[in-house]
């Protein structure tokens, strides 16, 4: 018996060995002039998909600077380097891992993971371990309300999602009068859908229907039946790329019409039309960034959407959507601020990132004091006939938004 | 009408079976009666009713003077009625003597002892029962006369002032039989009333000071052991009629 | 006087406790990983041991504690946002009181199930809970709440190593105590039980409202360290699952076991995702099933199998069909 | 009013799919007494076997539901024959766990092949509908609700008529005896899981139509089978069905008139009555729990 004891012993010292031991071999660090970001992103999980997204922008940017000469600090010119690792679309995984990435993998500043909930988490860890952190995919305003010196989020905030569709339709001739907002019940979500509901207020459209379901549903024939009965001339739902599908699909089913269909996610994503097919036609989709976008870029990056979507098609085979252009631009503004700073000191880079004003092919990247991008308005895209077309505002238009939809019997 | 125990027109059915039909007898404090029958005569139904498993359709169990309603299961050891069981239930995973402790610190003054005296208490009792040896031993592990035993012990464990013996002896050879009996003996010695249920008429006749013998649920007969044994009655309610008539041709 | 099998393996629980101690010194690294890291373990082994209360030695299998453990963290989190409260011991005490409440209320009901109609009735409970706190706006809706955790950020880890050992003691103190006899009589055998006097609800709300203060406590203090809650995160599956296998693999119905598993599988969690990045997900799945399939009753309990390696041959294959 | 008809309609209709789910989970926990976690994770095969054969052969997915059934059978065979038999006589804790390891497993390599990315069937019926006095009925939505009660139908059959079918019933009922009398116990068991997995891929066919495919979809239906399982009682294919279409029911009426956002919670809440007072469910025979 004597020995199984042992054995069982060896095994509790082992474990308690590796737990404390996993430290794994420090990447290139700075010494060698590598500059390395972390970045905890969703590989596994519910976000698994918009995580890949994320992943694309970021590893589009680094290739690209990497290939032109790197960042010039003090005279040197140093390669960029991300570290990435799984948080399976868990916010206090998200935490933990900025924390590994930190004290483990010692990188020098750390790009946002996807999702609010998972921004929520990671900002508080870079605000506690002083270390500059860029998102592009955390868009709940709740994250700056907390007094965080150390989080920069280089896109709109998330109840401006819709309102660029509102603001299209007040120009639009009969003018839509009545809204249904229906939101899934998440941090994100939420604030797209109260941010809609205060534009319409405050712009004379009345609100008919606004409600919430469960995050991840399965069914919302429910919502969709209440729509259905409040008869409203626009229907906007704020949620994600499922929600989206799924709403679009039971809307059809249930042969639902409006003048207006608006998703703050979903449209953009290749997957929505690929899924979809002709039912996709018609869709408006709030979005941050169209390769239409006619911004001219400073030097160090390409300056133009249309060459940043070429270039980006040629690398993955698809044209960039926000959720690409936004975490490209996530590490413009670290780019930008590193120059700026001609410092790897965290804090001069924080101080930079908050006196940053400069321009890129995403738009302007300015933060005021809560860290969140000042400049940044929304756009408003819209699915013709197949293809994802930029309708507002007027300065990046390449088409006119079409108007009304038609009834579902109507269309070929 | 003994002021320690006694069955009052005690009836039982369930739905049409009439497990028990007007029963009536008392136990003197310190007694031992036999409760003898056929299969399925109601003998069971009685230990039931009368440790309040179940509550009795018609009459009742008087005991210290109080009726017993249908007490809940965990409070009839705390009116001082224990019970061994026919399907023998030990706790695999503890070891002997921590089995009968549970029953010394949940029993009738449970309350006043603590987890170590009940352990002491429980040591005591596996001593009377002759399972000192294998105190340390898992429950699971013991032969099927010791798991008797150990049910014995647990009983014992509630500090009864009657103890329901259900067939305890079924199984067991010769030997075993008797010092079973030696042990129900050393327990009557110390004051504890038994109502024991056994087929073995042997036994009843050697530890019985009364007998009462059921038959499809009825009292057919009650009295001193020898006497009710012997009596043709009981014999045609075991046996069968035809054999009760070949016994009476050949009596002279 | 052995301790017996109840309380597990002797030596085990020696070390395991040596184990625990030396944990208490982590943060003294100046690591923020290894602080968070560690203060994982001892949440996941908080929870494992609340869980072990009812799961492991009541012998009802809870597959929803985490509606304690979630209503602890909204618990702290609501002291935070509208009274402006930080202090920890407040918020541990208060998530204790709500999540005991609710074990009294909902346990008398429920502990009437047995298997896995039980299991399924705590899980309903879990789920249900986090629906209905998603649409409370008091308690931040679907939104959730962001709590500002103290300027001395390790206070939380000494308050989750507090919390951890207090469960651990109680667990020790429980199965040397006439109650821990009473739940393993009752996870033994229910019926023999209250024939010898255990009156079985009420040692089995007594155990759930222990399991329940357990889980309450480790949220309490969970929610101040992760700084933002949210109805999947506190109520999040895996604080359901991870601690009932952590409680298999180190041996269900033992003081050890409980932290045991927690390090092991935090260890093999760890050491799979540094080296296997993209699918840690899929060989946790794979550790799991063989665990299962090849040690039914856990490490710890192992070591005091009765009959060495013979016995362990036997378990393995033990319940084959 | 006519909103009340139209939840109750919804309601039917997404009951005929909760059935089909719970059939397959309650064949398994009724006979062999195990929670099948990986129950959802078959449902998420068959509708990306669906999705496989429409994408590249352009096969319609009400032709692929035989196909998805025996594939997903074969597997369900293989698992329960070399995996779950080693443990299924061991306690519920194990069997859970077990399933559990085995969901995430499934969920992930389906993750590793296929990616992330959500995925969609649109038939040109798809979304298709008609209406009658102001309620709107998918036409997807019926032909699944029809699909669901042939599948039950030819389950009630085969559990009634088939020799197999009854050694079933019979190990359910003392898996001793069973094996007294002849029955491969270990063969019977593998069959009966994998007659569950056939049933789930079926399930996850007709749910293909109408809502949209990524890994782990799955989830949510493992709740379903539960719940059904307990509204319908254990072991009988009837009470799937019965099951199914009172959850369906109560999920519309309750987050129509209680509140979108409690869908779930007032099918959990029912649930939990449900299981107070009448454990062995509405139509429940007392099988072990």
């Amino acid at each position: 018996m004597a020995y199984l004891r042992v054995g069982g012993l060896i095994a509790l010292a082992i474990a308690g060995a590796l737990t404390l031991s996993t430290a794994v071999p420090p990447p290139a660090s700075a010494a060698d002039n590598t500059i390395v970001f972390g970045a905890a992103l969703a590989a596994t999980g519910a976000n698994a998909r918009e995580g890949a997204l994320t992943k694309e922008g970021y590893d589009f940017w680094q290739d690209y600077v990497n290939s032109h000469g790197g960042i010039k600090v003090a005279g040197k010119a140093y390669k960029v380097n991300i570290e990435y690792a799984d948080d399976e679309s868990k916010p206090q995984t998200a935490a933990l891992l900025v924390e590994k990435l930190v004290n483990e993998d010692h990188v020098n500043f750390i790009l946002g993971p996807y999702g609010s909930a998972n921004t929520a988490t990671a900002a508080a860890v870079a605000e506690r371990l002083k270390v500059p952190m860029v998102e592009g995919n955390g868009a709940a305003a709740s994250i700056f309300n907390q007094g965080y010196k150390y989080t920069f989020a280089v896109l709109a905030p998330g109840y401006k999602y819709l309102q660029g569709i509102l603001e299209m339709a007040q120009m639009l001739k009969p003018q839509p009068k009545t809204v249904a907002i229906s939101t899934a019940n998440d941090t994100f979500s939420v604030e797209v859908g109260q941010g809609a509901a205060q534009y319409a207020a405050a712009h004379g459209m009345t609100v008919v229907y606004n409600n919430k379901y469960p995050a991840d549903t399965t069914d919302v024939s429910a919502v969709v039946s209440g729509i259905k009965a409040a008869n409203p001339d626009i229907i906007l739902n704020g949620g994600h790329l499922d929600e989206a599908l799924l709403l679009q699909r039971t809307l059809k089913e249930q042969d639902v019409n409006a003048k207006i269909f608006g998703y703050s996610v979903g449209p953009d994503t290749p997957d929505y039309r690929k899924t979809l097919g002709k039912d996709a036609n018609w869709v408006f989709g709030g979005t941050q960034w169209s390769p239409t976008a006619k911004y001219k870029g400073a030097p160090g990056f390409i300056g133009d959407s249309k060459v940043y979507a070429a270039e980006f098609n040629k690398k993955y085979g698809h044209i960039p959507e926000y959720h690409n252009a936004e975490s490209t631009a996530a590490c413009l503004a670290f780019q930008y601020a590193i120059e700026k700073a001609d410092s790897l000191d965290p804090q001069k880079v924080r101080d930079a990132l908050h006196a940053l004003d400069v321009v890129t092919f995403y738009g302007i990247l300015k933060f005021d004091d809560r860290g969140l991008n000042v400049y940044k308005p929304m756009a408003v895209n819209q699915i013709q006939n197949g293809n994802l077309m930029t309708v507002w505002p007027r300065g990046v238009q390449n088409a006119q938004p079409a108007f009304p939809t038609p009834a579902w019997s109507a269309r070929s | 009408m003994s002021e320690f125990l006694s069955i009052e027109n005690v009836a039982m059915y369930f739905g049409g079976l009439h497990a028990l039909d007007d029963v009536s007898f008392d136990v003197g404090r310190g007694a031992v009666l036999g409760l003898i029958g056929p299969n399925g005569s109601g003998k069971t139904t009685l230990m039931n009713v009368i440790s309040g498993v179940y509550k009795p359709t018609y009459g009742s169990v008087r005991f210290n003077g109080k009726r017993i309603a249908d007490v809940p299961t965990y409070a009839v050891c705390h009116l001082g009625i224990a019970r061994t069981f026919q399907v023998v239930k030990p706790f695999a995973n503890l070891t002997v003597r921590e089995n009968v402790a549970v029953g010394a610190m949940y029993g009738r003054n449970g309350h006043n002892r603590g987890a170590h005296a009940s352990f002491e208490r429980a040591q005591e009792l596996l001593e009377i029962v002759g399972l000192a040896r294998v105190a340390g031993r898992w429950a699971s592990d013991l032969t099927i006369p010791d798991r008797k035993r150990l049910e014995v012990a647990k009983a014992l464990a509630l500090d009864p002032e009657v103890l329901l013996l259900d067939e305890v002896m079924a199984g067991l050879h010769a030997t075993e039989v008797d010092e079973a009996l030696e042990l129900l003996r050393t327990v009557n010695g110390r004051g504890v009333t038994l109502i024991v249920v056994e087929h073995l008429m042997k036994a009843i006749a050697s530890i019985s000071t009364t007998v009462v013998v059921l038959a499809e649920g009825k009292k057919i007969a009650e009295g001193a052991p020898a006497e009710v044994l012997a009596s043709p009655t009981v014999i045609e309610a075991y046996l069968g009629t035809r054999y009760a008539e070949r016994q009476r041709d050949v009596q002279p | 006087m052995s301790l017996g099998g109840i309380t597990g393996n002797v030596t085990a629980l020696r070390v395991t406790v040596g184990i625990l101690v030396a944990l208490a010194f982590v943060p003294l690294l100046h690591n923020s990983y290894y602080e968070n890291l560690g203060r994982g373990i001892l949440m996941y082994a908080t929870l494992s041991l609340g869980w072990n209360i009812i799961g492991g030695y009541t012998g009802y299998v809870s597959f929803g504690n985490v509606v304690f453990f979630g209503l602890g963290t909204y618990t702290s989190a609501a002291l935070w946002q509208h009274w402006h409260q930080q202090n920890i011991a407040l918020a541990v005490v208060c998530a204790m009181a709500v999540g005991i409440a609710l074990a009294l209320v909902l346990g008398v009901p429920i502990l009437r199930l047995r298997g896995h109609y039980f299991g399924i009735a705590t899980l309903g409970i879990a789920l249900a809970t986090q629906e209905i706190v998603a649409n409370v706006d008091w308690l931040g809706a679907g939104s959730g709440f962001t709590v500002r955790p103290l300027e001395a950020y390790s206070a939380y880890y000494y308050a989750m190593w507090i919390v951890c050992a207090a469960s651990m003691l109680a667990t020790f103190l429980i199965a040397r105590s006439k109650l821990g006899y009473a739940l393993v009589a009752i996870r033994e055998n229910e019926e023999a039980a209250a024939v010898l006097g255990v009156d079985p609800t009420r040692y089995k709300v007594t155990a759930w409202a222990i399991s329940a203060a357990m889980a309450g406590a480790a949220g309490a203090v969970f929610a101040g360290a992760n700084a933002f809650i949210d109805a999947p995160t506190a109520f999040a599956l895996d604080n359901n699952v991870f601690p009932i296998v952590m409680a298999i693999l180190g041996g269900v119905g033992t003081v050890a076991g409980p932290l045991v598993g927690a390090l092991i599988l935090t260890a093999i969690n760890e050491t799979l995702w540094s080296h296997f990045p993209q699918i840690h997900t899929l060989f946790f799945g794979a550790v799991i099933v063989l665990v299962v399939m090849f040690l039914p009753r856990g490490l710890l309990w192992l070591l005091n199998l009765r009959g060495g390696w013979k016995g362990l041959r036997a378990s393995v294959g033990a319940y084959r069909a | 009013m006519q909103l009340f008809w139209q939840s109750l309609v919804n309601g039917i209709l997404v009951g005929g799919i909760f059935a089909v789910v719970a059939l397959g989970f309650s064949l398994v926990w009724g006979i062999m007494n195990i929670i099948n976690l990986a129950h959802g994770s078959f449902v998420m095969l068959g509708a990306y076997t669906a999705y496989v054969l429409f994408s590249t052969w352009h096969v319609d997915p009400f032709l692929s539901l035989p196909v998805a059934f025996v594939l997903l059978y074969g597997f369900g065979y293989c698992i329960q024959r070399f995996v779950i038999n080693f443990v299924v006589r061991a306690p519920i804790l194990t069997t859970f766990l077990l399933t559990f390891g085995l969901s995430l497993l499934i969920v992930n390599v389906v993750l590793l092949i296929f990616h992330g990315d959500t995925k969609g069937i649109t038939t040109q019926y798809s979304g298709t509908n008609f209406s009658i006095g102001g309620v709107t009925v998918g036409w997807v939505k019926v032909w699944t609700l029809l699909v669901a009660l042939a599948i039950t139908a030819l389950m009630q059959a085969f559990l009634t008529r088939t020799k197999t079918g009854r050694a079933i019933r019979a190990t359910a009922m003392d898996v001793d005896a069973a094996q007294l009398s002849g029955v491969r116990v270990a063969h019977l068991y593998a069959v009966v899981f994998g007659l569950g997995a056939g049933l789930a891929g079926a399930a996850g066919v007709l749910i293909s139509l109408s809502y949209s495919l990524q890994p782990s979809m799955g989830d949510p239906f493992v709740i379903t089978g539960f719940v059904v399982c307990v509204l319908g009682g254990l072991g009988s294919v009837q009470g799937a069905l019965l099951g199914g279409l009172v959850y369906g029911v109560i999920e519309a009426l309750g987050s129509q008139y209680i509140g979108t956002g409690l869908q779930d919670a007032v099918a959990l809440v029912v649930l939990l009555i449900v299981l107070i007072f009448r454990p062995r469910g509405l139509l429940g025979k007392a099988t072990a729990s």
